[in-house]
């Protein structure tokens, strides 16, 4: 009796672990947002969750800049009984694994630079959830739910143009 | 490419000294590849140990945990030396992070530099 | 004695088969073909030169717009022995299969809606070339050439945005 | 959303009647996806068979061959019923693509509205 759900139209992106490479997947993303319909300002809170995810990737799967891949993948869930819908975005590298249950945000009453990345994603994102895959690395896999599409054919805020 | 003395790359726009007053105007996306650039150009100015930072993010439409950071740093170090450090034109979408992160009480963010120099 | 050729930072994006998610490969190929080197202007004929292709494995490959996927690579290609580099990007579909050499612009003197994709593809690129992977449909490799950078150090037609 | 009588969808930001010439501003890229929009609203406004019709282009980045060839079928129909079709503000980027297509000279292309007009 699990709720029936669906993945649509699924993107999948992989660039290399660079930094300057960031900005390939931030941008591509931000138009799958767009096209599902998730809203101007949940699509940011995404956006950014992903940074912090690649980011990770990068400097803690990867331990900085290298050649390896990281793969995101992207897709609308539907739900079919009337739950919600949802965003999910699963970002995987082939780097270092670390018990997912260790990965946690730390206490932000320390104000000091860094250390802020992981608690940025649990906050934008509904649901969290690290996991070692068999193969070697880390997958995380983010879920954004958004409220059903305001009013029927008001295409207004929809992006006209990505190029 | 800005040429403001020690100033390098793209990501700061223009730096303009006023009565021991630093303004910097950041342009683009501070994300983990351009925060580099940031840190290394605000922690330069920092050591010139201005009475006041103001740092104008109006052109800065997004920025991730790594530009926090650089901020975060800036202003310990502001605050170190006796100076201060003041944000203004945070655009709604960058101010998020900020919320987030707790930070916001930490940071002064003004809405214009008029207001900053108040 | 061929020319050593190294792939550079291999960017991989996989769609679905609808002209939606074209905004999708647009953006993102915008962004590579930015960090690469490539002026405006060139990355706007690669820009366009992409769109063609997609387009054709959508409405020919495909025979409209579908669930199925199109890979798109896009890489930089650095000649190591003082020839040109290059942006080279790959389009592969697993539609209808063609035969290579009928696949020809056609009379541009006769004016009429369609039939320009071949054309202005080859007008771009510098290099095409389809092909028929044994697994069914099209692979289409298309070939920038670029100039070297201009001056060094001067980084203010970089892009600074990207999210 | 534009309410211009029969224009629906986003490609066309505004439609304006003026003594039997119509204004047409086209907004966004105009790919295999959004030319399907512009071509029936090209086609709906083509149907009124003005004098002329101005298409404004200021604001469109991006023109694929799709696009392309909904222009062509407009400027084909407008002639059909003694009609004409002048393009207005076609920015650089997407100049090309007449270019490469060798269309430029079948298309009037002007810098503004007026120069159009005159
Ligand atoms: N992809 C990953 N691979 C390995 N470790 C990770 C990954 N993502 C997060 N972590 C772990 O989670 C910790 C917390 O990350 P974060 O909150 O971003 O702070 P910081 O990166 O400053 O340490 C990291 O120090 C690291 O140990
Ligand atoms: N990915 C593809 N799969 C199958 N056929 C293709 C593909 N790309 C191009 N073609 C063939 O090349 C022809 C020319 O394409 P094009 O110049 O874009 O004009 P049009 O699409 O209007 O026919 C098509 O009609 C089709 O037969």
């Amino acid at each position: 009796m699990t709720e029936e759900k669906m993945n649509l139209d699924e993107v999948e992106i992989r660039i290399v672990a660079k930094p300057t490479y960031l900005c390939v997947a931030r941008s591509a993303i931000r138009q799958v947002a767009d096209l599902v319909g998730l809203s101007e300002t949940e699509s940011d809170g995404v956006i950014l969750a992903l940074e912090e995810a690649l980011a990770n990737s990068i400097r803690h799967g990867y331990g900085g800049a290298c050649d390896e891949p990281i793969i995101i993948r992207v897709f609308k869930e539907v739900a079919e009984s009337g739950g919600q819908d949802a965003l999910v975005a699963i970002v995987r590298d082939f780097g270092r694994q670390v018990d997912p249950a260790s990965i946690k945000s730390r206490d932000l009453e320390d104000v000091r630079p860094g250390g802020l990345g992981v608690h940025i994603i649990n906050s934008v994102m509904d649901e969290v959830e690290y996991s070692c895959p068999a193969e070697g690395g880390m997958q995380l896999r983010m879920v954004k739910y958004f409220a059903p599409v305001q009013g029927s054919g008001d295409a207004s805020d929809v992006k006209t143009s990505c190029s | 490419m800005v040429d403001n003395g020690n100033i390098s790359g793209n990501v700061i726009k223009s730096v303009r000294r006023e009565k021991g007053v630093i303004f910097v105007e950041v342009t683009g996306d501070i994300d983990l590849h351009r925060s580099v650039e940031l840190r290394e150009n605000l922690l330069t100015l920092a050591a010139e140990k201005p009475k006041s930072t103001i740092i104008n993010m109006s052109e800065v439409g997004f920025m991730d945990s790594s530009g926090l950071a650089t901020l975060v740093e800036t202003l310990q170090l502001s605050r170190r030396d006796g100076g201060e450090l003041k944000l203004v034109g945070v655009q709604g979408r960058v101010r998020s992070i900020f919320e987030i992160s707790r930070l916001d009480s930490i940071f002064k963010i003004f809405d214009s530099e008029a207001e900053a120099m108040a």
